[in-house]
């Protein structure tokens, strides 16, 4: 499907809206929208609203062999998918710019900036390390997804645990949750993406984005940074002239907004940590806005089955003793019947059209006769295969477009052999 | 021609036993192309509402199916099954690899169902369909529901060496029912297994195969399937074609096992059953698993009596 | 740490080069006869070749087409040879893709797109041997061939690379200092407005040395503006020589 | 953690009661599609978008009804066979539902993203899809809910099992019942099982179908509860 082209007067609107310092859902040119962070109830799940824009993050990891120049570090594998539910114009499978820009912008983000410590994922070296997955899926696209994206991939590594590992010997051994307790990943520091839109050749910029907006820009600058006011990553994309004072204006404002957003995502752990440790509960079942008209909880519902269950018997019990069903024919086993040494067949309707059961039609007499003949044919065969050719397939073809031969017959040939031969599937071909 | 040809042989199979009336054939044979074409529907239903179908089976009724084991010589096992029109061909190959992680002393078998562009206009070149790829996973599932192969019997030193058994079924003629062609397909071709004698040599720690020494696979259950589709809601009638499959309301699988368990009701949606209909097809489905279990006995004593 | 190697005491980087000093650069346009447009360039030991096509009708699906400027299309790849290892897949792989996506937004700010409604300019780039700065080895040498295709730009586009050891930035990296993992910039500038055209930086750099380091990329940007102007000036001279009867 | 969930059993001859673990569901929570909703059963948790009707590839057209097409996001890694065959699943389903003779000549398409799996995921996303679906607004010929039912070593009947559960039982079924006639839509097992364990859980779906309506019917009709 394709999206829907903005229009000229749309476009304008929007346009004239940024000129005079206004947005469409009424924020300042710096501000972010609401940002929510939730966790689920694994461990490295998380989910973050920015504003409609919604993101799942999951964190998983296993075992494999390290790189070979690399024999002592585990791995960081992100990958980035845009879910065909997130925008009608998103299609499974397909490596669309925006994909390949995305998932180069977070991995540069988080694996270049070394955001966890890989040594620490070693566990032997040379044979067996961590390889850490983080799967971003882009629930709902309403602007500004690499934001979204980054933040839930920080928010999912620092919530992460992997289970603990024990070595005896050559030996490895896996801890299950319940045996040992799983350990956190050591983060040194959380990048986080900032996002700035330019309008009318660079003269005006916004931050946080939303798709409306993204549609009018001239070009986007994303700078990701640290709470240290270290800088991460820089990419500007799409066609603008930047000054230099603009990136520095940009980097500036982007201090700001990581450590406000860093601060959201340690209390969000926070509480979290606090929750599990109470033994509340957690995960995405309990952040469900309740209050919402949309939304409806029900406690767990019991079923009644005191009287059903008479039900159920009477349905086995009735069926059983109707032997006047269409369908079924119990009791009456049809005996399969033995067409060559490794070919038996079952079943006394229509013969298909491959021509295996047309030889009923023949003459008894032929019959024996080939019988006599085949019978030379087959020895030195059957050891190897239970296939016969058969050479004189040609008379099938006469026997069958011919109505005379076919009338008195009515015992079968017990045995005879025959199987499909590919001699004969060529043969029958010109009758279909 | 080869139309003309079946209905004469129906014409002369009535006498011996079917309802299958002179009108019947007229019309069929005069009218038929054109209705047939025009109406699908109707043309099925017309037939449907005389308790047969238009190819003179009546609604319970499978088609002639054909078993025949051990053709190919380059496999370990296999066998080549037809219901009706529909072919289908499965040959087992074994290989050694060393067992899961999680389970050590585990075998493997791998299942998968392939429907090339020749067996039907319906599939295209390329990746495997949704279709070719639901079967695969059917046929593994049953594997996984019905304990055909204990596992563990496929394993031959604990955390070391055990066997992966490659099941490739593979359609060569498309004329519907292709779940319960695969199913005949695999547990015949498993009955047909032979693999050879593997040992590890204690001093060289290398596994050593014994060719000479062949040994067949213990079988611990013979599921079958049977496959019924529905008409307008309400009809159900058995063993589809491929034409009564595209025009039926929806689709169903029973697969039981010799002691009238079930392994598997794999109906994927379509209109709904009430579950007196459900039990007519599981009795059937029983009915069923005797005729094939009937069908591959006879087949493997044929081989053995003629060796 | 990794500094003390990258940086010599006396203030030489490891092949001799002072900071701010750029490697030597080569260059040579119309290196083809069939394209419209070719260039190649050699930066130290990169070696870089451009080809430009066009502006031609729109190739391909029909629907790309724009109907107020050209559509531009970059396609990157780096010969298997080009590096120590071989290099299994010349193009295609998301580092690929994302260069060939950077090359094409470059190049949509600096082509006068709206001059040519409804077609398209392709621009190939292959990098023959990699040393580093494989980014603003592929944005001069396609500049060049740009401008032999005879395809009006808003100015020379100059990309160069910029690193930041011991507090010092460093202009023009060669591998070796690339792949120190430290901080490394490429910048694609015009020249005379001082506009940027693309601005990428990995890996962690303290925000208040950003600013000396855009000022050291661009400073040797304009150097190597100064160079190609002079080789386009020269390959002019020795067409009209060409021409002149 | 997980022992709060509530999945209590009942013996095959016995006269115990059964019980599903907590449900909840909200509706058009996404923005993009035309309808969405994300069903939550105990932890597992799905969600679900729906587009449509909307242009159909001409490849994909079908001259007198929609096109539905169904994917199955996994939560870690790519779609594989394993999600195909629950496509298959649910979109059959909601094809015997929706009344798509009413929108030829388009598509419709349904996306559901596992969010968490605990157990029953195949039912949760039969939940989801239909929730999304009645929030897109799509006319359809009767309702469906998914019901799962486990059957453990000593032959009890557990519905809505957790991950623990159905790892640990010797069979496990799931069906969608329509809320016309309370029949089975579809049906997907594992493991081995007797006939009379199947009309068993049947009827036992059945009867838990019927908490689930009710459920769906109030959720609705909270939602419009402003605008009736």
């Amino acid at each position: 499907m394709r999206e829907t082209p903005l229009s000229n007067c749309e476009r304008q609107f929007l346009l004239k809206g940024i000129e005079e310092k206004k947005r469409l859902d009424g924020r300042q040119t710096y501000d972010y929208r609401n940002i929510k962070i939730a966790f689920g109830t694994d461990y490295g799940c998380c989910i973050v609203d920015l504003g409609k824009t919604r993101v799942l993050a999951q964190v998983s990891c296993e075992l494999v062999a390290p790189k070979e120049n690399r024999p002592t570090e585990g791995i960081l594998f992100l990958s980035l998918e845009l879910s065909p539910m997130a925008s009608p114009s998103f299609e499974p499978g397909r490596q669309s710019e925006l994909l390949v820009k995305l998932n180069r912008l977070l991995e540069r983000c988080l694996r270049n900036s070394k955001c966890i410590d890989t040594e620490s994922l070693c566990v032997v070296s040379g044979e067996k390390v961590w390889q850490v997955r983080v799967d971003v899926h882009v629930l709902n696209h309403d602007g500004n997804l690499m934001d979204a994206a980054s933040i839930a991939a920080i928010a999912g590594l620092s919530h992460f645990r992997r289970p603990d590992v024990g070595i005896q010997g050559d030996q490895v051994t896996v801890y299950s949750p319940e045996e040992r307790d799983p350990v956190p990943l050591s983060i040194y520091h959380m990048p986080i993406c900032v996002s700035f839109s330019f309008y009318l050749q660079g003269t005006y910029l916004l931050v946080d984005p939303c798709e409306r907006e993204e549609r009018v820009m001239d070009g986007l600058l994303v700078i990701a940074m640290n709470k240290h006011r270290e800088i991460c990553s820089i990419q500007s994309s799409g066609g603008i002239m930047l000054l230099k004072e603009q990136v520095l204006r940009c980097s500036k404002i982007a201090s700001v907004k990581v450590s406000e957003i860093t601060d959201l995502i340690s209390k969000a752990l926070e509480n979290d940590r606090r929750a599990r440790k109470e033994g509340g509960r957690c995960g995405f079942a309990e952040s469900m806005p309740v209050e919402r008209i949309t939304v409806l909880k029900s406690d767990g519902a019991q079923i009644e089955m005191s009287d059903a269950e008479v039900g159920s018997e009477a349905v086995t019990m009735a069926t059983e003793s109707q032997s006047a069903e269409p369908l079924s024919e119990v009791g009456r086993v049809p005996s399969p019947v033995v067409r060559a040494p490794g070919a038996v067949q079952v079943g006394e309707c229509l013969q298909n059209a491959w021509g295996l059961g047309e030889e009923e039609d023949e003459d008894d007499e032929e019959e024996e006769e080939r019988l006599e003949m085949q019978e030379d044919n087959q020895r030195p065969m059957k050891s190897k295969s239970e296939v016969v050719v058969i050479s004189d397939s040609e008379e099938e073809e006469v026997v069958i477009l011919h109505p005379k031969k076919t009338q008195v017959k009515d015992s079968k040939p017990e045995t005879k052999p025959e199987a499909p031969s590919k001699k004969k599937k060529k043969k029958k071909q010109p009758l279909h | 021609m080869k139309l003309y040809a079946n209905h004469r042989k129906n014409n002369k199979k009535k006498k011996k036993k079917k309802k299958f009336t002179q009108v019947h054939v007229v019309y069929q044979i005069s009218m038929a192309a054109g209705f047939k074409t025009a109406e699908p529907l109707e043309y099925h239903r017309s037939f449907l509402k005389e308790n047969c179908r238009p190819d003179g089976r009546e609604l319970g009724e499978f088609r002639i199916t054909t078993l025949n084991i051990g053709s190919i010589s380059t496999a370990h096992g296999s066998a080549l099954v037809k219901i009706g029109n529909t072919t289908v061909i499965c040959g087992i190959k074994g290989e050694l690899a060393s067992p899961p992680n999680d389970a050590p002393n585990n075998g493997y078998i791998v299942p998968n169902v392939d429907l090339p562009p020749l067996c039907s206009s319906k599939f295209r070149p390329g990746a495997p369909g949704e279709q070719a790829q639901a079967a695969s996973q059917f046929m593994a599932d049953i594997i996984e529901s019905s304990e055909i192969i204990l596992k563990e019997d496929l394993c031959i030193e604990k955390g070391k060496l055990c066997w992966v058994l490659y099941c490739d079924m593979m359609c060569l003629d498309y004329d519907g029912n292709l779940l319960d062609a695969c199913v005949i397909a695999l547990l015949a071709a498993l009955k047909n297994v032979q693999l050879p004698e593997v040992s590890i040599n204690k001093d060289t720690d290398l596994a050593e195969v014994n060719t000479d020494k062949k040994r067949r696979l213990n079988i611990a259950k013979h599921p079958t399937a049977s496959s019924f589709v529905v008409f307008d809601d309400s009809i159900v009638i058995v063993d589809p074609t491929a034409e009564e499959e595209s025009l039926s309301t929806a689709m169903m699988t029973v697969v039981t096992d010799e002691e009238d368990r079930l392994c598997m009701l794999h109906k994927p949606g379509g209109t709904s059953l009430s579950g007196e209909k459900l039990q007519d097809c599981i009795s059937r489905a029983v009915t069923r698993n005797r005729e094939i279990s009937k069908l591959i006995n006879t087949v493997i004593q044929s081989v053995k009596t003629h060796k | 740490m990794a500094g003390l190697e990258l940086l010599s005491d006396q203030g030489y980087r490891l092949d001799g080069r002072k900071p701010s000093e750029l490697r030597k650069v080569q260059a040579r346009m119309g290196v083809f006869a069939q394209a419209d447009g070719s260039a190649y360039i050699e930066q130290g030991n990169t070696k870089a070749l451009a080809v430009v096509y066009g502006p031609h009708e729109v190739r391909g699906s029909r629907s790309k087409t724009l109907h107020d400027r050209a559509v531009i299309n970059c396609q990157y790849s780096m010969a298997t040879f080009s590096t120590a290892e071989r290099k299994r897949r010349p193009h295609g792989d998301r580092k690929s893709s994302e260069m060939s996506l950077h090359l094409k937004q470059t190049f949509e700010a600096a082509v006068l797109t709206q001059l040519y409604p409804r077609s398209q300019i392709d621009i190939y780039v292959k990098i023959l041997q990699s040393d580093g700065g494989n980014y603003s080895a592929c944005v001069n040498a396609a500049t060049l061939a740009v401008i032999d295709a005879g395809i009006p730009m808003r100015d020379y586009v100059c990309a160069c690379s910029a690193g930041f050891v011991e507090d010092t930035p460093l202009a023009d990296l060669c591998h070796a200092e690339e792949s120190g993992g430290g901080t490394s910039l490429a910048l694609a500038l015009l020249p005379r407005s001082g506009q940027i055209a693309l601005l990428q930086m990995d890996a962690r750099l303290h925000q208040d040395h950003l600013d000396p380091l855009i000022e050291a990329a661009m400073t040797a940007c304009k150097g190597l503006s100064d160079v190609l102007d002079s080789v386009v000036r020269q390959h002019l001279q020795e067409v009209s020589v060409l021409t002149r009867d | 953690m997980k022992s709060r969930l509530l999945g209590s059993t009942m013996e095959v001859d016995g006269q115990s009661t059964l019980s599903l673990r907590e449900f909840g569901c909200e509706q058009n929570l996404l923005s993009r599609p035309d309808g969405s909703a994300s069903f939550v059963q105990g932890d597992t948790s799905v969600l679900a978008g729906v587009y449509g009707p909307a242009e159909v590839k001409v490849s994909k057209e079908i001259y007198d009804r929609a096109t539905l097409e169904v994917v199955i996001q996994p939560k870690v890694g790519l779609a594989g066979v394993k999600e195909r065959a629950r496509e298959q699943c649910v979109r059959e389903t909601c094809e015997a539902a929706l009344l798509s003779t009413l929108h030829p000549r388009s598509s419709l398409s349904l996306v559901l993203q596992v969010v968490h799996d605990d157990g029953s995921l195949l039912s949760c996303s039969l939940n989801a899809a239909c929730m999304a679906l009645m929030d897109a607004g799509l006319p359809m010929g009767c309702l469906f809910c998914g019901v799962t039912c486990a059957i453990d070593p000593d032959g009890l009947i557990i519905t809505d099992p957790t991950a623990q559960q159905e790892k640990n039982s010797r069979a496990v079924m799931t069906f969608a019942i329509d809320s016309a006639q309370r029949r089975v839509m579809m049906s997907s097992t594992k493991g081995s099982f007797s006939v009379n364990e199947l009309q068993q859980c049947i009827a036992v779906s059945q009867r838990a179908s019927e908490k689930i309506f009710q459920f769906y019917r109030d959720s609705v009709r909270r939602r419009y509860s402003k605008t009736l």
